[in-house]
């Protein structure tokens, strides 16, 4: 089987599917955003995007290039600062769902944006770092994850824990005090992984058309929990692909 | 009321050896212009704060420039890593970098607390994560009235903040618009500050969405059109997507890098 | 999205016998019509949030709405006293009014504190005034980096806030502009939130010094054309000074006060 | 000597004297405002008046009839929410004087507008209480009062402490971490009154012309200090007087 989308326009697309109409998002640039404006474009045109330099109800019409593109701030409901943006609306639990990407991801939605391999002051890698990832990871309603699934981003331990998902497990949130729901979905190339409503450890539940179990355990640095009534997703439809590409190519 | 001087002026003036300095602008208004001209001065062993240094700090550490980081995001946006942030911090070249790491929303409550005349702001962040591990600029705070543990973060007081803006006028009052990021609060924490802007004008036409700055509570202000490239001052120019893109590859190679930087900053000639 | 509902109606489902409510608005942008629905819906034990309890609560407190009140000035700006809630204070009429009195900085970080969902707020203030006598929620809190010791209050997080705006369009967000003070903060710190306009519009027209905030944070919006009068709503009508002097005389006396609640608020029909 | 100006115009001229061009300066309404624009209008065209409303730099052209009126918002430089007032701009020490009014000060400066007679919570008076005033008091550069001296007002003690001046005498402010340099000078309708710097108490510096020491003894509730070098002021100028009439029926 062949099919006429490629893995990340799946995954894009699952992502935007994930998103209810007239929910507020929380979006950084990149893959959240493109899902968020598909989404936006589609079966939710009431989302309302809030992008981290201050732009609130965000309504482009072509994807924004960077978080402080001119477009979000020309056709956003309101424009304020970054520290408005993180204490009156991220903090006190205001946004329904924050997105976010990851480097690595362990089984409990720990995410890791900051450095792999050696340790913090002498790193194989040294990648971005924080941004507004472990407030978001912290305080929204609920998080959701878009990451390419591989043995490389999905690893057994985090080597630096950016964002905390669900800690070591039941019950870490509470005892550290984090308001928002979690992770509790992991959108990737290969299906969708949700957290376990009681043990928190992201199980598949998804694959997208024509991936196979097989395929996502041994992307996955772990030994993957595989729900019992493991369903495939529907692939996207002709509107879904039509509107994604436009927005890629506008 | 804030001055008017020329960049190359003000940077000699207002920033120092030593110094911490911000230069800040959230991907909009971001003071390019200054930068150069800071490698331009060869300033050395500098701290600097930036909330999401990119571009203009990856130029100013691989120049030499800096000894410390404090900051919350550091890639180029959109195209990926800082190779020269990269290179200081793996490498140590050209000299090591000691680094330290917040989250915006941390970075972004330390300049209003800095801009407040506090010694420290309080949130709900960090919590669960190895960001306090590394530094002990993290620290917690118990709720006087409910007890609750909150997280508190020291104040940033920068000897010098540079920010860009679309305008000045006459006596040194500086107006901006479009996304105004976390400037205000950089430049009222610093010590001193100076202002670069797309233009001086007679009288500011009142516009939505604009941040005033009273000049009284400005140092200096320079003319310094176009100071934002390749970022952008809405108004007056558009993000230079390309030269983001390019970077990339300019800035891979330490004497790629080096042959870019004397190119266009060290024989360039300060603007206005 | 905030519903859109008649005054009586948002008033009726908002606002309950025993809820902390805040009508706020700074001089300017005062929800009198609100307050005055409040009065003729027969609202008791309210405790009465506002930075600087003037005329309206006045009015609330002389028709005895109001067991406790929250605040940092009360008088009738420019005019004197409030009558009516030093009678409540030195003579408990009609009704005893427990005082919980704070400064400015100390009421508008609290509402701050409030609208970023942070227990208290740190700041410099109080010291060595005799306001943290009378009350517990003035405390100290040291700074874990410096040591220093600061002020610091609980946050408000009122049951229900009030505010009066210019405008607001049909999917209920809410565009305020000239002199907005304290209202954000005072809208977000709430559980429930009400805002009465001037108008109700099919798209904003972009103004310099607006506020816009989005219908998703507001709970309802009711159409109140004048509802900020004898206070203003800039661009729709000036203050009335007259009635604020008049209502040194009409509130000096209890009778003459029951008599203009009777007939200018209790008999008379919810705008709109 | 019968005067062609009164008693408070005299009061209002000697207030807008101590206000220098350039400065930043906090002001309340009535006297304070009115000290202010005639200020203003006259020797200081550069004075940046601040409002608690949030206006900065405002320009009335007449004098506003409340701290929210309409014509500093539209005059003012910026306009700022009250928090940022409070928080950005006068707690760091931005702002250069803060003007002040009091129904009772003590010798040492400090002010009550809270309650007069009985006690706090059954007072015999009750007055509208703090505002911004034990903030200005702590935070401007220093602090100018304006009141009109009689015995009711000059008080060996004040009944309740609402802003600090010098506390209990010198070392006070310092003690208290009060970073201001608090009522330096007290203008009333008698004369000018400055802070000691050794003492911290005020004393009588100036009397207005026509005014003399017995009076405004008889008019104070302890034992005025006075000025080995106590001058008379001069009366206000016909410029000076022309100007605040014009203010005051405008």
């Amino acid at each position: 089987m062949s099919a006429n989308y490629t893995a990340d326009e799946m995954m894009t697309v699952a992502a935007a599917r994930q998103l209810r109409d007239g929910t507020a998002c929380f979006v950084g640039i990149g893959l959240p955003s493109t899902a968020a404006n598909l989404a936006r474009a589609t079966h939710a045109p009431g989302l309302v995007l809030i992008y981290e330099s201050g732009c609130l109800g965000a309504k482009p019409d072509r994807l924004p290039l960077s978080i402080g593109d001119g477009i979000l701030a020309d056709t956003a409901d309101s424009v304020v600062s970054v520290p408005e943006v993180f204490n009156y609306w991220l903090q006190p639990g205001r946004i329904d769902v924050g997105f976010l990407g990851a480097a690595q991801l362990d089984r409990y939605g720990n995410i890791n944006t900051t450095v792999i391999g050696g340790d913090y002051t002498d790193p194989k890698v040294r990648l971005p770092g924080a941004g507004g990832a472990p407030e978001i990871a912290a305080s929204c309603g609920e998080v959701v994850v878009i990451v390419r699934q591989s043995l490389r981003t999905f690893t057994e331990r985090v080597d630096f824990v950016t964002s905390v998902g669900f800690g070591a497990g039941p019950g870490d949130r509470a005892r550290l005090g984090l308001r928002g729901g979690g992770p509790r979905t992991v959108i990737t190339d290969l299906g969708v992984l949700e957290a376990d409503p009681v043990t928190c450890e992201l199980t598949l539940t998804r694959l997208h058309p024509g991936v196979t179990v097989e395929r996502a355990r041994e992307a996955t640095g772990w030994p993957l929990a595989v729900a019992d009534d493991l369903a495939t997703g529907e692939p996207p439809t002709p509107d879904e692909l039509a509107v994604l590409r436009a927005l890629m190519a506008a | 009321m804030a001055k008017l001087v020329s960049l190359a002026d003000g940077v000699a003036e207002l920033v120092r050896d030593g110094d911490t300095v911000a230069l800040e602008g959230f991907t909009h208004l971001i003071p390019f212009a200054a930068g150069h001209e800071i490698i331009r001065q060869g300033r050395r062993d500098l701290t600097l704060v930036r909330m999401t240094p990119d571009v203009i700090y990856d130029q100013l550490i691989g120049a030499g420039c800096a000894r410390r980081l404090v900051f919350s995001w550091g890639g180029n946006p959109g195209v990926g890593s800082l190779h020269r942030f990269r290179d200081a911090v793996q490498n140590s070249w050209p000299a090591p970098l000691e680094l330290e790491e917040h989250s915006h929303a941390g970075m972004a409550n330390r300049y209003v607390a800095g801009a407040s005349g506090l010694p420290f702001a309080v949130l709900r962040g960090y919590t669960g994560t190895d960001l306090p591990r590394h530094t002990t600029n993290i620290r917690t705070i118990d709720c006087p009235f409910t007890g609750e543990t909150l997280t508190a973060v020291p104040a940033l007081r920068p000897d010098v903040t540079v920010v860009h803006a679309q305008r000045a006028d006459r006596a040194g009052n500086v107006q901006m618009w479009g996304i105004t990021g976390v400037q205000k609060e950089a430049l009222l924490a610093a010590r001193r500050s100076l202002v670069t802007v797309e233009e001086i004008v007679d009288e500011f036409e009142p516009l939505p969405g604009q941040v005033v700055l009273p000049g009284w509570a400005i140092t200096a202000v320079a003319h310094a059109p176009g100071g934002a490239h390749p970022s952008y001052a809405q108004g007056y120019s558009v993000r230079d997507n390309d030269f983001y893109q390019a970077w990339d590859e300019i800035s891979r190679d330490r004497d790629t890098f080096r042959d870019w930087i004397t190119q266009h900053v060290l024989t360039a000639e300060a603007q206005a």
